[in-house]
């Protein structure tokens, strides 16, 4: 596969990490009532989707980045890639 | 007078070897300093690297060069990038330091790296052999810096002439490094 | 033997002839011949036996396709099994072998299973072998495994070398045939970069193996001259002898070169380059293959493949047979009749099967329209067809065309499914391709010359104006164009076996007992007769067999279903997926700052994770690894010794907000460690167990460095990374690996202060109280080097870690050596660390094992109940929090002259050895010299509150049994006082 | 019809004219006691115990492709009981004891062949691991040997013992472990369930679940909605999207597993050999071909196929085992969806739906898993309490953090 890197250009996925679902960015407050619960569902239970899928992959053999990546898990198309980063900061300017 | 003096010793000791059409060497004596940019500091540190440099922070897969031509700056990460310059004193943080004081977040990576350069008109088909990344001058123009991965190992590479790559990898193994780009060479020559 | 078979004309060089062997035999061909055509020149009808059966089988076709001709090539070391004569290049001194036989190939004794064949037709083995049932492993089995296979292997190690490569390009052309020069060429000229690939040697695909011309050139004339204008051009790569086996994700094909195979010596250079080949666009045209006609007794030497009769005619100069018959059901038969009637081979007859006026006259040729073979005879070597008419032709030859596939298995990589079109028989690509990847030629049933031209060129223009380049159209080149037609025929019925799959033996009849039986489903036809399934994956099979079965299903061809094709389009050897990693090349490795000095004093090496790391030195006099462990111990716990401990991960961390980023990942508190100190810490994952420890030191204000396991070094790094990056993408935090930059000793140790002072300069006072225990800090040695100085202790000792620039490693080794002499100074390695953490029962990586908690480590007050931090929610889940769980402990062994064993499980005095009573098991154990016998940490249930108790250590994969007594784990100095002093 | 020797002389005398069909082609009834959603290996298996052990015969078993199109007809056919922790060992070990009397409970040969299965190892810590699995394997009943350096190279001379980076110092040989016919597995439970009466609707696909105030009462198929009593979903890589049609997510990925063939060859190998210093099992078919695998591809898939990097990953291992197999040419690469649990251990459990079970999260581990899977779901739907062998396998444990996880790897499912 090549993930199309958004400031790289397209790279072997061959030199990334995959982590999982995009939505391990969203970490509860592990302080929080009901702590447990919120983790067991954050960290525990998956859509799974078949077809588009948000997805964490690392740029270990590269510039270190965390990606997110959209790609339907039936064809392996991938429509968009994303630094993790600003996924990460625009969901926390979101809540 | 201390009791106790400490030599220096390079990562492949100094290897040079001529080949068919292709020439590999170490290079020591190169200083490799590694400036990370504090959050909300970018223009800080811009303005700094221009007036101690003279030229601007290389954007991803570019390098820069200082208006003396001596320091030469790498891109390595979004919020990260190297200085490379030949000193003969091993305090490059401390001269990078001098430079920026707090503008960037300094860490001399020196010894983090051993150096080859590869030149010659069978550079490119030898690591064509190894490298995944395209380096068809079209693509890969003078300047032009990629981090990847080549026989399982880490490896910065950038063009620094039309035939010639400067090849960065980890010194812990850097023999097993050394040895897949001379066997590279060795199948195309 | 002579060439009797070799005539005029043909693209073979006739000035270099081949001295070669075939069963022992020597024999002679020409540059540009084949192992194939070069036997058929020698008149070698027989050439292997067949899967099951073992019927003696002949050459079939001229390509990769070829279900029979597969023998052992080469001998020794480099004995080559299954390799088709077909795509063999012959070179001088060539050895070839037939094999799968017993006895001679002449006379095979397994060809008795041929007469049994009615008790071994389809899936017979899944209803018998049953009784008795120990019999199956005993006898059955090994009987049918050592009839089973094909070739064998020499089991050497490989002499040869293979090697891997990456190529990039705008468009990738798949075969070089006529449509394929024609894409070329419109790319070339275009100015895009352009790789054409083809596993043949000779390209122009049909081109040389038919009389058609092009313009006012022959074919193939047409072929060389256009690849001489490709190879002239800077953009344009010509990969000869190279096979596209696989289309994967995103444009990345894989490409399998042959440099050497077809050279009697590769001087040293790599066998095969594996290439993965990253492009933006692909033009499949890769032609398409002829398929057979069943009928009784339709696999004997002599029987072939129309086209391949053809090609070894116009390409090779060679006549397969004497006396030919042809039968077909469509056009391409003909042509084969009235080329090598041209070349002056008698043909005995013709037998169309459709109803249709003769296209041509062949001279001195019977024509039979609408005719059919009902029989073959001859054992060896086809003598005589019988046609249902009664009619017997003798004939040594019998070329046979039930028309031609196009070659979709590329297309059919991902997700694309072949449609049937009714106008050329057969499937042509379909559903969805492969992104980037379009079809033309016969590969996309453009059955004609001057089609294949116009499709390549078509298709190449579209590829090109979907990249932006500028592509102008060309006059059409002049070629054939007479319409191709075909009249499905598939089978002749009768009572007699008829050949669809020739190399695993599947005949009509499998297929029709398989339709019996219910196994309709294509995939479950192929599963359960085996058809397809052999190493030409059904190129010429699959399409005959699935219409055998329509019929017997009273279905149409696409009702019935579609064969699809996995990669690779050619088998592919594993070494050359394997490239470079053979041996000690297998993976990189990794040297410590001192492994030359170490290499000096007679260490001992062992590999920890791509580390070489010295386990122990051996001194003179020492025999046993023991000796040496023992004594580095007690040396260093009675004055000093000296351990390089660089390959733990090390971590440059700055920032504004590093203490805050700390405190998350760590689970103890990190935010208020003061500048100059330095604090052991526990990591956990989100789950709550732990993963990884190490000290982390306080450099400055906003500066720290972080120490991992050597193990997790990588992963730590990596989830730092998604911390700062993806959880708390607002901190300033910045890291960066220094692991490799530093080359860091432990000096632990009563003389380690004393054997320091000599190496740090003067200025920096370490006298304990300026630099007590767990602090850290810049200092220079041996007149100005920087250095690090911590002062941290992993064997117990009143110990540091000094760490300078890795290119003084080698060079500080040897001084703090030399300035330790006066105390009797030991190097000690990894093995001697162990013994020494054990005594102090610090867990590693065999009690951090990613399924044990702080809790079971006993550092559960570590944990910070008051803080968010990575772990610190789901560590407090019920079943991790048991106060009946496991704990970490010391285990004694009850007679001190037992030695304990790691992996032992443990039980209670008197319980049976049942899982029900397993109260846990040994992580670690040493001999401690210290204490004078084996000592051992290990995880209790319960174990917190039974130390004291006695228990035994059941090992039974060892068959050891020992009494053992429960301690604390903290075996050594339990106070902690020795480093403080 | 029984199967035997005589049968295939008599047949063979006659033409084989009078084999029959192996299972019915019924059309599905209106309303079955139980329906299995899947007519995979762990489906049919499932309804071959119902109907033959626990009594239960109005079952219908819905495939929505062929039968066996799934992960039983693409595994690399490894059958083993070579576990470490108590929440599985107990179960595979049952799993092995029903293997050993398979062909004789189906009249079917699956050509189950114990030729054991040896894990290499490559330093001390390992070892010593492979000695804590081999004791816990005894404990549990199974069958382990620690075998030194001399002890492997007698058993497999072949291997690298002299030029490895990593060199290999002994291995875990477990003798009863071993490999069987995939697809005559399929075959072979669904030819036996079909005897006892159960209907086997292949192509038919399963588009949601029936619910009435709260339980599930049926399915809703492309042939049609069919109530049930009891609906048992066992569909492996499509486990969440089967399931979330009943409004479920569960603790799973669908992970694409890649396996592959090389070309026939006579005999090589004498059972499953794997790879301590990588990932990679082989092991030799009868046919010849040499089978093997390694790591998933990593990234989530239901596509039935993988990329280069692995493949060249398998392939280095092998070099780095046995160079001698340099030669051989790999002839076939395919993908499998394995449906990888959070922990790498399966689930058999009620669901939170009254009527509705769950038998997945197999993992790569499903095929070998295949007959002890289908008793001990035959046995919760039938008695609507767990077997015992298969008690800690419940969709709650990572909430009360009873994780049962062999590898230490955490809750990344393509780590397992």
């Amino acid at each position: 596969m090549i993930i199309n890197h958004p400031l790289l250009g397209p790279r072997d996925a061959d030199e990334f990490v995959h982590l999982g679902d995009a939505g391990l960015i969203n970490r509860p407050d592990g302080l929080a009532e009901g702590a447990i619960e919120a983790f067991h569902d954050y960290l525990y239970l998956r859509d799974n989707p078949a077809g588009l899928y948000r997805e964490l992959w690392y740029h270990e053999q590269g510039d270190r980045s965390w990606l997110v990546v959209t790609r339907d898990t039936t064809t392996h198309e991938i429509s968009k890639v994303e630094l993790a980063r600003d996924v990460a900061r625009s969901q926390r300017r979101g809540q | 007078m201390p009791e106790f003096a400490l030599a220096a010793v390079s990562a492949l000791d100094g290897y040079s070897q001529d080949f068919d059409g292709a020439v590999l060497r170490e290079v020591t004596d190169l200083e490799i300093v590694s400036v990370a940019v504090p959050i909300a500091g970018q223009k800080k540190l811009a303005a700094k690297i221009k007036s101690a440099y003279g030229c601007a922070v290389p954007k991803p897969t570019t390098t820069t060069q200082s208006k003396d031509g001596l320091v030469r700056l790498v891109s390595t990460q979004a919020d990260q990038f190297l200085l490379l310059f030949d000193t003969a004193t091993p305090d490059g943080g401390d001269k990078v330091a001098a430079q920026l004081n707090t503008a960037g977040y300094i860490t001399d990576q020196t010894d983090n790296w051993a150096v080859l350069r590869l030149s010659g008109p069978n550079s490119r088909t030898a690591l064509e052999r190894i490298c995944p990344v395209d380096l068809h001058p079209d693509v890969f123009a003078l300047n032009a810096s990629a981090r990847t991965h080549m026989e399982h190992l880490g490896v910065l590479v950038i063009r620094t002439e039309a035939d010639a790559f400067l090849l960065l990898s980890a010194r812990s193994s850097a023999k097993s490094f050394l040895h897949a780009v001379v066997v590279s060479v060795k199948n195309v020559t | 033997m002579t060439q009797d078979f070799r005539i005029d004309g043909g693209l073979v060089d006739r000035k270099q002839t081949l001295k070669f062997s075939f069963n022992g035999r020597d024999m002679y061909g020409y540059a540009g011949d084949t192992l194939a055509s070069a036997l058929l020149a020698n008149g070698q009808r027989l050439v292997a036996r067949s899967f099951k059966y073992h019927r003696p089988r002949g050459i079939f076709s001229a390509g990769s396709e070829e279900p029979n001709a597969l023998v052992h090539l080469g001998q020794g070391a480099r004995l080559e099994p299954n390799t088709r004569a077909t795509v063999t290049e012959l070179f001088d001194g060539l050895h070839a072998s037939s094999q799968n036989h017993r006895g001679s190939l002449e006379h095979d004794f397994m060809a008795v299973n041929d007469r049994l064949s009615q008790f071994l037709s389809a899936g017979f083995y899944y209803k018998t072998f049953m009784w008795p049932k120990s019999f199956w492993e005993k006898v059955y089995e090994p009987v049918i495994r050592a009839s089973a296979g094909l070739g064998k292997l020499s089991m050497q190690p490989d002499p040869d070398t293979y090697d891997k490569g990456f190529l990039h390009c705008d468009i990738l052309i798949i075969g070089a045939g006529p449509a394929g020069l024609a894409a070329a060429l419109a790319s070339g000229h275009a100015g895009a970069r352009v790789i054409l690939a083809d596993e043949d040697f000779l390209l122009g695909g049909r081109l040389n193996s038919d009389t058609q011309s092009i313009g006012e050139q022959s074919g193939a004339h047409w072929a060389q001259d256009s690849l001489a204008e490709l190879a002239s051009m800077s953009n344009v790569r010509i990969l000869r002898r190279s096979t596209v086996y696989g289309a994967f994700d995103h444009g990345i094909y894989g490409i399998l070169e042959r440099k050497t195979d077809h050279l009697a010596d590769g001087g040293g250079k790599p066998r095969h380059v594996l290439w993965r080949v990253y492009s933006k666009r692909a033009i499949l045209c890769a032609g398409a293959t002829e398929r057979s006609i069943a009928f009784a007794n339709n696999d004997r030497p002599g029987i072939m493949l129309s086209g391949a009769v053809r090609s070894y005619a116009n390409r090779w100069g060679v006549a397969a047979g004497k006396k030919v018959a042809v039968f077909t059901n469509n056009d391409s038969g003909w042509q084969t009749a009235a080329d090598l009637s041209a070349m002056g081979i008698s043909i005995s007859a013709v037998i169309d099967t459709r109803d249709i006026v003769a296209p041509m006259a062949i001279s001195g040729a019977a024509l039979v329209m609408g005719g059919r073979i009902k029989d073959t005879r001859g054992r060896k070597a086809l003598d005589a067809i019988t046609l249902t008419s009664g009619l017997t032709v003798p004939v040594d030859c019998l070329a046979v065309s039930g028309g031609w596939s196009p070659n979709v298995q590329l297309t059919c990589h991902q997700r694309g499914r072949p449609q049937w079109n009714d106008a050329i028989a057969a499937f042509v690509p379909g559903g969805e391709l492969p992104k980037g990847l379009t079809v033309a030629g016969a590969a996309s049933g453009q059955m004609t010359l001057a089609a294949a031209l116009k499709s390549g060129r078509k298709t190449a223009g579209q590829a090109l104006v979907d990249l932006g380049f500028k592509y102008t159209s060309a006059p059409a080149l002049k070629a054939s164009d007479e319409a191709f037609s075909v009249t499905p025929f598939w089978h002749v019925s009768g009572s007699k076996r008829a050949w669809v799959d020739l190399q695993n033996d599947v005949t009509t009849k499998d297929i029709k007992q398989a339709q019996r039986e219910g196994f309709q489903s294509v995939e479950h036809l192929k599963r359960y007769t085996t058809m397809g399934m052999a190493t030409d994956q059904g190129k010429t099979a699959n399409v005959l067999g699935l219409a055998v079965m329509a019929e017997a299903t009273g279905q149409s061809i696409p009702q019935t279903g579609t064969t699809i094709f996995r990669p690779p389009y050619s088998p592919v050897a594993l070494g050359a997926f394997g490239g470079r990693a053979v041996g000690n090349e297998f993976r990189p490795t990794r040297l410590t700052p001192s492994h030359k000095w170490a290499t000096e004093c007679g260490a001992v090496f062992t590999e920890t994770g791509a580390w070489m790391r010295a386990q122990w030195f051996v001194r003179a006099g020492e025999t046993h690894w023991r000796e040496s462990v023992d004594r580095e111990v007690r040396d260093t716990r009675a004055s000093v010794g000296i351990c390089d401990v660089s390959t733990l991960g090390k971590i440059d961390i700055q920032g504004r907000d590093a203490a805050a980023f700390l405190n998350k990942v760590y689970a103890n508190g990190f935010a208020r460690l003061a500048v100059g100190k330095v604090r052991y810490g526990i990591m956990l994952r989100e789950d709550g167990l732990c993963y990884d420890d190490g000290t982390t030191a306080r450099l400055s204000e906003t500066h720290y460095v972080m120490t991992t396991t050597t193990a997790n070094a990588g992963l730590v790094y990596q989830r730092l990374e998604f911390a700062r990056q993806c959880l708390w993408p607002d901190m300033d935090v910045h890291v960066i690996s220094v692991t490799d930059g530093w080359a860091q000793y432990a000096v632990a140790g009563p003389n380690a202060r004393k054997l320091l002072q000599k190496i740090v300069d003067p200025e920096h006072d370490i006298a304990t109280e300026a630099f007590g225990f767990m602090a850290c800090g810049d200092v220079t040695v041996c007149g100005g080097t920087a250095a690090r100085l911590f002062r941290i202790s992993f064997s117990g000792e009143l110990a540091y870690e000094i760490a300078v620039p890795t290119r003084y490693g080698d060079g500080l080794i040897r001084a703090l050596m030399s300035a330790g002499r006066e105390f009797d100074v030991t190097a000690y390695g990894v093995e001697a660390l162990s013994v020494m953490r054990i005594e102090k029962g610090h867990p590693v990586g065999s009690e951090l094992t990613g399924q044990t908690t702080a809790l079971e480590l006993g550092m559960d007050r570590m944990v910070s109940k008051t803080k968010d931090s990575i772990g610190s929610a789901l560590s407090q889940r019920s079943e991790l929090q048991r106060d009946d769980g496991r704990r970490l402990v010391g285990l004694i062994p009850v007679d001190t002259s037992d030695t304990l064993t790691a992996g032992a499980h443990f039980l209670d005095i008197g319980a049976a050895a049942k899982m029900e009573n397993d109260l846990g098991w040994m992580t670690s154990v040493a001999h401690s010299p210290t204490l004078g016998h084996s000592i051992g940490l290990g995880f209790v249930k319960l174990g917190h509150i039974r130390h004291g108790d006695v228990i035994r250590a059941w090992d039974g994969v060892r068959g050891t049994d020992i009494k053992v007594e429960i301690t604390s784990p903290h075996f050594y100095d339990p106070k902690g006082g020795l480093q403080r002093a | 019809m029984r199967c035997s020797g005589l049968r295939i002389l008599t047949e063979g005398l006659t033409g084989n004219k009078g084999w029959k069909p192996v299972w019915r082609q019924p059309n599905p009834k209106p309303s079955y006691d139980v329906i299995i959603v899947g007519g995979g290996g762990h489906g049919l298996a499932t309804a071959h115990y119902l109907a033959k052990v626990f009594g239960v015969k109005n079952v219908a078993v819905l495939e929505k492709g062929w039968l066996g199109s799934g992960n039983v007809g693409r595994n690399t056919t490894i059958v083993r009981s070579n576990y470490l922790l108590p929440g599985n060992t107990p179960f595979y070990e049952f799993s092995m004891t029903l293997w050993e009397g398979l062909e004789q409970d189906l009249n079917y040969n699956v050509m189950m062949s114990q030729r054991g299965i040896l894990n290499l190892c490559h330093n001390d810590v390992q070892r010593d691991a492979y000695a804590r699995r081999g004791n816990a394997m005894l404990l549990a009943g199974a069958d382990a040997k620690l075998l030194d350096r001399d002890a492997v190279r007698d058993l497999c001379p072949f291997l690298d013992f002299d030029t490895a980076r990593f060199p290999i110092t002994g291995g875990l040989l477990q003798p009863r472990a071993g490999t069987a016919r995939h697809d005559a597995v399929a075959w072979g439970y669904a030819r036996s369930a079909d005897s006892h009466g159960v209907d086997i609707i292949q192509n038919c696909e399963v588009t949601g679940f029936k619910m009435e105030n709260g339980q599930c009462v049926g399915v809703d198929t492309t042939r049609g909605p069919i109530k049930a009593g009891k609906v048992g979903v066992s569909v492996a890589g499509s486990s969440s999207r089967v399931m979330t049609q009943a409004g479920l997510r569960l603790p799973i990925e669908s992970h694409v597993l890649q396996a592959f063939v090389t070309e026939g060859l006579k005999p090589t190998l004498p059972g499953v050999v794997t790879f301590g210093a990588g990932h990679l099992y082989i092991s030799q078919s009868d046919k010849g071909g040499l089978v093997f695998g390694g790591d998933l591809d990593k990234y989530n898939s239901y596509a039935q196929r993988g990329n280069l990097p692995v493949v060249e990953h398998v392939a280095e291992d092998i070099m780095a085992m046995i160079p001698a197999l340099s030669r051989a040419r790999l002839l076939r690469m395919w993908g499998g969806v394995m449906d990888m649990s959070m922990d790498g251990s399966p689930f058999i459990d009620k669901t939170p739906i009254d009527g509705l079970y769950f038998n997945g999260g197999w993992c790569y581990g499903g095929f070998k898993a295949t007959p002890a899977a289908g008793y001990c779901f035959a046995h919760l739907l039938a008695k609507d309490e767990p077997h015992t062998t298969a008690s800690q396998f419940r969709l709650d444990r990572f909430l009360r953090g009873n994780i049962i996880d062999e590898k230490g790897a955490g809750a990344q499912p393509n780590q397992h």
